[in-house]
């Protein structure tokens, strides 16, 4: 008992400090890959044959789309965690991560439809692909939302963790199901046809920026959580003890 | 290098406004994350702070 | 019997009470005191098991409660709120109300409660149109029915009229004669007869 | 069971004593329904292909509207922590509770839903699927509902939190159900669709019952 | 006048506590518009011509949920009682109410409808047109709104109530502000619609704010 | 002056009274009483304006209160609800309140009604936290800033501790005092010092 109880209460202080530590690490790889990712998407990288410049677009689109799906899911294998071990920090770590991915999410849609305008004419199409990421903004904002509702972190966590789960067992249904609803339409839908086989700078350019966007992700949550912690932790003696170390 | 001048590189190929649109947005983004979080420091220190002198200043009496 | 030990609560950021225990044994009752907001309802919604305890234990025959297979049914548990629909008819409610914990009681058995909680000629209207005191005895008819060996009520009398009290009383004693346990919080004073009475004091 | 029949028995008698509530979804459906020709215009070729979805989107909205008689008066009045102390397994008590939520707020609208689809001018057969894919996928709109409904319980805003909440995880027998009105109009058989749809129920009746027992639990904490 | 003040700041603070409020009213306008395309299929230019209908029937359902706010919860904690009792006319506090209601609930909606109207391919000029009529309708909607509130006030099932009271209400509101739009695509022009909608303004402006202070009265007999 | 004469209440089919008058003067207590289902609530309500009478008539210095000028603004009534908002702190409710009567009041003034109320540390927390008898605590502050000459209140202590009773009490006598009136219904005995004590009993 008191065993469970010491791992409790020291998790989140250890891990303060722990993150502290860590966040300037990923703070800095992650300007430097963002640097040289840019570098490659805009210098490197030849121009496209069929849509121009236009294509660069890809290298923020491609990994932000990607980073709001892998967040997603990261989320939710932390509240699944959290439910069953009754472990707080996995809570935080769920409720650090969901606006960074909300934020991919919305800029994979901006980015998406600032490429549609050019390469199709309008600025969003009912496709497979842009409806099931547009859907899973809404389970983040959804997300989001009822943890800002509720008042009382303790409920706010498990309630949160039980959307999240929820939502995440419906993404590939909601996936394939939207993927279904529009092949089988077709009708006039303008075809979304892939990108040529890409270039090898593309592919490095992309990877690099993914990777990017997954160093300056974890440097945000870890910074937020640690927000986190400190509001809910602000009672007790070694948060005092922070507190007036950092005045 | 695939640009001949700067200003050919500012236009992008006729796709300024949407290449730097999206860039743009999207960097201005995350840059707003990170000073909303900052703020969101800032602000929280403080009220911690003024609650630990509260306290403070209640134990003291 | 009913046994607590080191129960502690914390809510937001204060803790409002640790280290609370008790034994209970068959005919005891325990009185729950304290001033407002020093955690007397989250007592007894925490040993109702609706609240997970911070620390400590929560035993039913030497059972934790969050493991027992029979404390729900040995339990009746009347909180702040009355629990009754304001659509339905007293009668209605109260059938309702001790089915779904699980005993079935007829249509005269609910009358007869009624009756005697002094809803007389008022067994029909919705409980909308009662007065709060009125709702309350409809919520309070429930103890008149159950069988349940344990007791946890929050402040039962508020709004209640002496007379009211008084019946009250006499059937808390009745269960407590009958080997019932009873735990109670209340801000009124009530004299209770009982074989061994016990006392928690809260302070916040 | 017996406390089950309970449940079942106290939520259909409420529900006869508040019949306005029962006829206001259902008339809330007609209205949202017959809403649109106003708002799109009256060409019969236009409304024919819009029919389908939007008979389905009013479906489900109204039968999300009514999500709130779920849980939340039960909660405000005490009975819900009641229910939870109540010696019988919750999800099981969810169960019934939303199985009283179809039969009182979507059995009536799949009964009204042809007389919207002839509005909508769609075909005889259609109107035979639309009333297929409706009976199969309300139950779904219950069921995952409960939870939505569960977790917001008392929250301020509730009404449109689980909106926003639900909503999503709607779309797929959104989809499947308007899908096959479709695709039998178009001649492709609604087998699949209704499937499908069969599969979600399925999915839905072992999965959701426990996840709203369990956010029925964090709500009262 | 400080009365009024003392309503029109306690709102807003409620709002900004509650900001989920506002913005859960917000998505529910998007996701409920997005949802359309889902049941109905992606084709472009069917979408094209539901557009203005389905962003209007979507703003006008988005207003009229959030109308349970606009007085349930002053009528279940007591603070309605005491408005009534409280020395100022009450038909200016309903619309001190209204106007907060109006801030917080439809402006938004009007802010975002542009995005809703790309996503079905409305034209630059239809998109001006939407926002001009949504403006000067959506207000029409808080104050008749206002009406079916306080006449539901305390009902079993007052959610559902309020839109089958209210819907019929809003219709002239929806055919002229979705007209509006669609005139303007079809190359007619908007003024005469616009200035219907004008006209529909300064008659609720007038009459609703007596009305729904009458029917509070009537509820809170 | 206050005064009501023959006033009459039918509720449903039954008539709650008939025939209740009173004179109330400065400085004058009205203690309403009755068991538990008997109109008290109904004809607070009533004085209030909130219920017409079936017959009879309520003055207010002379004047039929559905016609006079003043009524709303020299009267204060609490009833059996709290009138506060779950979302907002003790301080925002309190201000909001008193805004809504008509008076304004500064964070000070609330932030120090809220201590006399003993709700020191918990002026910002939001009210939904709170226990039964703290919310009460909350409404009950208002007494503390009203200047308003006519308290009509119905059952003020239900929920409240001791402590918080007898403070209510002495807060009741200085507005007597001071030539206030009050009228009250109340379950629990409760012993004013007033000038004139009336009482008007009702039967069921
Ligand atoms: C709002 C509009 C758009 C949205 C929401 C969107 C969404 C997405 C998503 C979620 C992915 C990741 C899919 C995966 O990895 O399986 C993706 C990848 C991609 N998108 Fe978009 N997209 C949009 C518009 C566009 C446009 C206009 C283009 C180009 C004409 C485009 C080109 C691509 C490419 C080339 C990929 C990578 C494909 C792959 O890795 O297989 N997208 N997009
Ligand atoms: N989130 C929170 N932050 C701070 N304090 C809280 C929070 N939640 C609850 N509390 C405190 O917990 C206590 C709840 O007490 P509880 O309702 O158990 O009191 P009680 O003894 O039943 O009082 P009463 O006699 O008034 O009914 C209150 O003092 C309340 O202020
Ligand atoms: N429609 C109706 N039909 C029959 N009786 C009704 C109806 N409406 C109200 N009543 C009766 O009117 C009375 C209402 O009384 P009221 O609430 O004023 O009582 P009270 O004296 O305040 O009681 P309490 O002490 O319990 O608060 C109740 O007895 C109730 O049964
Ligand atoms: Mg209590
Ligand atoms: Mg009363």
């Amino acid at each position: 008992m008191s065993k469970v109880n010491l791992y409790k209460f020291s998790a989140p202080a250890t891990f303060y400090g722990l993150a502290g530590q860590m966040i300037p690490g990923f703070a800095i790889l992650s300007a430097i890959l963002f640097a040289a990712g840019l570098y490659i998407s805009f210098f490197v990288a030849p121009t496209d044959a069929q849509q121009g410049e236009a294509y660069r677009i890809i290298f923020i689109h491609v990994p932000a789309a990607w980073m709001s799906m892998f967040i997603y899911v990261v989320m939710a294998v932390y509240s699944g965690i959290g439910l069953a071990f009754n472990t707080r920090l996995s809570a935080m770590m769920a409720q650090a991560l969901a606006p960074t991915g909300a934020l991919f999410c919305f800029i994979a849609l901006f980015t998406g439809s600032f490429w549609g305008k050019p390469m199709w004419g309008a600025w969003w199409v009912w496709d497979a692909r842009l409806t099931s990421q547009l859907i899973l903004f809404f389970l983040y904002i959804g997300f989001i939302s009822l943890q800002a509702a509720i008042e009382d972190p303790k409920r706010a966590d498990r309630a949160g963790a039980l959307i999240a789960l929820v939502g995440v067992i419906n993404v590939p249904i909601i996936y394939f199901s939207v993927k279904w609803w529009n092949t089988l339409h077709q009708g006039a839908s303008i075809s979304f046809s892939k990108a040529p086989t890409m270039a090898h700078t593309m592919l490095a350019g992309m990877l690099v920026m993914a990777v990017a966007c997954w160093t300056y992700t974890i440097a945000i949550a870890l910074y937020r959580v640690r927000l986190i912690i400190l509001e809910r932790e602000r009672h007790t003696t070694w948060a005092s003890e922070i507190l007036g170390g950092a005045k | 290098m695939n640009w001949g001048s700067f200003s050919a590189f500012i236009h992008m190929g006729g796709y300024a406004f949407y290449v730097w649109s999206s860039f743009g947005v999207s960097f201005a983004l995350l840059g707003m994350e990170i000073w909303l979080l900052s703020k969101r420091r800032r602000t929280l220190l403080k009220r911690l702070g003024q609650i630990q002198r509260l306290n403070a200043s209640k134990g003291s009496r | 019997m009913f046994e607590a030990s080191r129960l502690e609560c914390v809510r937001g950021d204060s803790r409002l009470f640790s280290d609370v225990g008790f034994l209970l044994e068959p005919g005891g009752l325990l009185h729950v005191k304290g001033p407002n907001g020093s955690g007397k309802s989250s007592l007894l919604r925490m040993l109702c098991g609706l609240i997970l305890p911070e620390s400590g234990e929560i035993k039913w025959n030497n059972v934790n409660i969050r493991h027992s297979e029979d404390y729900n049914q040995s339990l009746t548990y009347l909180g702040h709120l009355n629990g009754i629909k304001d659509e339905l008819s007293g009668i209605e409610n109260l059938r309702i109300n001790c089915g779904l914990a699980g005993f079935d009681i007829s249509e005269e058995q609910a009358y007869d409660a009624l009756e005697r909680m002094g809803l007389e000629g008022r067994e029909h209207l919705p409980v909308s149109v009662l007065s709060q005191g009125q709702r309350r005895r409809v919520m309070l008819a429930r103890l008149l029915v159950a069988r349940t060996p344990l007791w946890i009520l929050d402040e039962p009398i508020v709004a209640l009229d002496t007379d009211a009290i008084g019946m009250i009383r006499s059937l808390f004693e009745l269960h407590l004669d009958e080997g019932g346990m009873l735990i109670l919080t209340t801000h009124q004073e009530m004299e209770i007869a009982a074989k061994t009475i016990q006392e928690v004091r809260l302070n916040s | 069971m017996k406390i089950l029949a309970w449940v079942v028995k106290r939520d259909l008698l409420l529900a006869m004593r508040r019949k306005s509530d029962v006829l206001t979804t259902l008339f809330f459906f007609v209205i949202m329904a017959s809403l649109f020709p106003l708002g799109v215009g009256p060409e019969p070729q236009l409304l024919k292909q819009m029919g389908p979805g939007v008979v389905w989107v009013a479906a489900l909205l109204a039968s999300m509207l009514s999500l709130g008689r779920l849980f939340s008066a039960d909660y405000a009045d005490g009975t819900l922590e009641q229910m939870l102390l109540c010696p019988e397994s919750l999800a099981l008590i969810v169960l019934a509770k939303a199985a009283v939520h179809w039969i009182t707020a979507e059995l009536p609208l799949v009964a009204f839903a042809p007389l919207l689809g002839l509005q909508f001018g769609l075909s005889e057969q259609a109107l035979w699927v639309l009333i297929a894919s409706l009976l199969i996928g309300t139950p779904v709109l219950s069921l995952v509902g409960s939870i939505g409904a569960s977790l917001t319980l008392g929250l301020r805003g509730g009404g449109v939190l689980v909106s926003l909440l639900v909503l999503p995880l709607y779309i797929p027998t959104l989809i499947f159900g308007a899908g096959a009105v479709d695709a039998s109009t178009s001649g492709l058989g609604a087998q699949g669709h209704l499937s499908i749809l069969g599969a979600l129920l399925v999915l839905s009746l072992l999965a959701t019952p426990k996840a709203a027992a369990a956010a029925l639990r964090i709500s009262l904490e």
